[in-house]
């Protein structure tokens, strides 16, 4: 008899407990806790689904930067525990809610058990891509991402950048061109320097290994760029550095040159090899590498600055 | 079939498992804060090295038992300076 | 063998998980705590699980899992402290 | 029961789940983490098209896994405007509340 059942039972009930937890609890600490327990739990479900490179994913941006970004919001709100008290919906809504939750709830799980049998699959397709335009790629979700659909993964590109356009732009107009509120407003306690001294430069190393690795192996450019991101995080959270004003011109530089240099290719391929990012065959693993490499430079830089927020007046202490 | 390795592995996992459930232990049963990080801490570091231990013989490459060795030596490094944090945070009065 | 290894998972997936109940329920720290207790477990359970059905590279997401348990700590840690830091650091 | 309809229908909870939270809660930082519940389930729901869609020597459908890859990453983009939107609301008007009677009283709502 197999385990394995077992084992997803237990992973199943784990998440939803830990759902439960973080959205029945009282304070916002305590939600946010619960949240990055469900960010961690929810990668191991994508490993049972033979998603590695989702997990790794889902781990770093679903769970570690949403995770600081969520914490650095509670800090900035000066909210660790709610700040007003804010008038509590009736029973009456409760109940509502809770049936309207669970309508949709049951209305999804419905559609899931009636999922067409055979399932429809692009898999024969990715594998062709992997194959022939994206030849040299062992990995078929990188090649599904820099190939197969890789109009989308440019404009996913666009939209951090737009982001980050639109996180800037909701800051004071006289903080215009300052940098963000650091992510540590006091003194960094010891251990915390040292870890991150520590920590910092083999994440990096890490960070770059996974990015090389996902042309063949579970990895890639969105994993190694976050955790490169989560890195520089660190950094600023001991106070090791601070986050760059605004203004500043390789941060900018930086955060285009991943879908420019995405783009860019994208225009040579239609005059070079006959359509939009469409790739000479022989060259195409190394040129998917190297734009993954300003992919992976963008991310890193946009996630962080997303997390920091809107320039700030500076407060000097 | 089973050979000397598996046997390894088996015993060094086996092992493992039981420091994650004497941390366990340690969380339900220790009487304040500081003991009970205390507990974690077995978890952590002798736990989890003698699972990865266990796994070093049955991985794919020398490169995947290296990543192996350096998650354990990472876990260490990140579970010493944190608990440091843990029980400044406690001293200070947060409960 | 991969039966072993997946009962491994298991058990340090249930101890996980009641230690888990146990301390977030309790104090701000306690919770602290918990979330370095499910990093550990988890890369633990994770390694045991993906050795056992066969999912390649799962070295690089638990060595990701290792950097972005300490990244939550340190940012939580950061929330609940509220004086200024230490004098010598 | 297979694994991932197991999965699946966790997915399905999650979204139930986080509606009910969205919905409910007036935090809006505790909206937002509700909103990004409904997400990971409905990620978690492709994952589970994807699972099913093993084929030509793949053990999962690549597409669907990638557009969750980007959709992550998109979702966290969005959860960052979100936020900055609601420090700039608590900066202009000293609280946190999308309560609209709050904002209907004379003084905006501010008790201090």
């Amino acid at each position: 008899m197999s385990l394995r059942p077992f084992l997803d039972v237990i992973l199943a009930s784990l998440v939803l407990g830990v759902a439960i937890f973080t959205i029945t609890a009282r304070d916002l600490f305590a939600a946010v806790v619960g949240y990055v327990a469900y960010g961690l739990l929810l990668a191991f479900v994508w490993i049972r689904l033979y998603a590695p490179d989702v997990a790794l994913t889902e781990a770093a941006v679903g769970s570690g930067v949403t995770g600081v970004l969520l914490i650095t919001a509670g800090k900035r709100l000066g909210a660790l525990k709610d700040v007003a008290p804010d008038r509590q919906p009736g029973l009456a809504l409760k109940l509502l809610t809770g049936v309207l939750a669970a309508l949709v709830a049951s209305a999804l799980g419905a559609v899931i058990l009636m999922l067409p049998d055979p399932p429809p699959s692009l898999a024969p397709e990715a594998a062709a891509a992997a194959d022939g335009p994206g030849a040299g790629l062992g990995n078929p979700i990188t090649a599904v991402l820099m190939s197969y659909r890789s109009f989308d993964t440019m404009l996913e590109k666009i939209v951090l950048i737009l982001a980050v356009v639109g996180v800037w732009s909701v800051g004071a107009d006289k903080a215009w061109g300052d940098a963000p509120a650091p992510l540590r407003q006091q003194k960094a306690y010891a251990p915390m320097v040292f870890l991150a001294q520590m920590l910092a430069p083999v994440g990096a190393l890490i960070a770059i290994h996974v990015f090389w690795t996902g042309a063949n192996a579970p990895g890639g450019a969105f994993q190694g760029g976050a955790l490169l991101a989560a890195m520089w995080m660190l950094t600023m959270m001991a106070r090791l550095a601070q986050p760059p004003r605004v203004d500043a011109q390789w941060l900018r530089l930086a955060l285009v040159a991943g879908p420019a240099v995405f783009l860019i290719s994208g225009l040579a391929g239609g005059v070079v090899a006959g359509s939009f990012f469409a790739y000479p065959q022989a060259l195409a693993k190394p040129i998917i590498l190297f734009i993954e490499a300003f992919m992976v430079l963008s991310i890193a830089v946009a996630l962080p600055m997303l997390v920091a927020g809107p320039p700030s007046e500076r407060q000097d202490q | 079939m089973i050979t000397l390795l598996d046997l390894f592995s088996i015993a060094a996992i086996g092992v493992g498992t039981f420091f994650f459930f004497a941390g366990t232990v340690g969380l339900l049963r220790f009487p304040d804060s500081l003991t009970r990080l205390h507990a974690l801490s077995k978890a952590d570091n002798v736990g989890l090295g003698l699972v990865a231990l266990g796994l070093i013989p049955r991985a794919d490459s020398a490169l995947s038992a290296l990543k192996l060795i350096v998650i354990w030596a990472l876990v260490m490094l990140s579970g010493a300076a944190t608990s440091q944090l843990i029980g400044r945070a406690l001293r200070r009065g947060r409960k | 063998m991969d039966e072993l290894l997946l009962a491994a998972a298991g058990l340090i997936v249930l101890a996980v998980a009641v230690g888990l109940a146990s301390i977030l329920r309790g104090s701000d720290v306690e919770r602290l705590m918990a979330v370095q207790l499910l990093g550990t477990g988890g890369i633990g359970a994770l390694l045991l699980i993906a050795n056992a059905t066969n999912v390649p590279g799962v070295e690089d997401v638990a060595l990701g899992l290792a950097l972005l348990a300490a990244l939550a700590t340190i940012a939580l840690v950061n929330l609940l402290d509220t004086d200024q830091g230490d004098v010598e650091a | 029961m297979t694994p991932s309809v197991l999965a699946g229908l966790t997915g399905a909870a999650l979204v139930g789940l986080g509606l009910y939270g969205l919905i409910l809660h007036p935090h809006p930082l505790r909206k937002l983490l509700a909103f990004n519940l409904i997400g990971s389930g409905v990620f978690l729901v492709f994952g589970i098209v994807a699972r099913r869609g093993a084929a030509a020597g793949f053990r999962f459908d690549p597409v669907p896994q990638a557009m969750v890859i980007t959709g992550i990453v998109v979702a966290f983009a969005a959860s960052a405007i979100a936020v900055a939107l609601i420090l700039r609301l608590a900066a202009e008007s000293s609280h946190v509340t999308l309560d609209p009677e709050v904002w209907s009283k004379p003084n905006g709502g501010d008790t201090q």
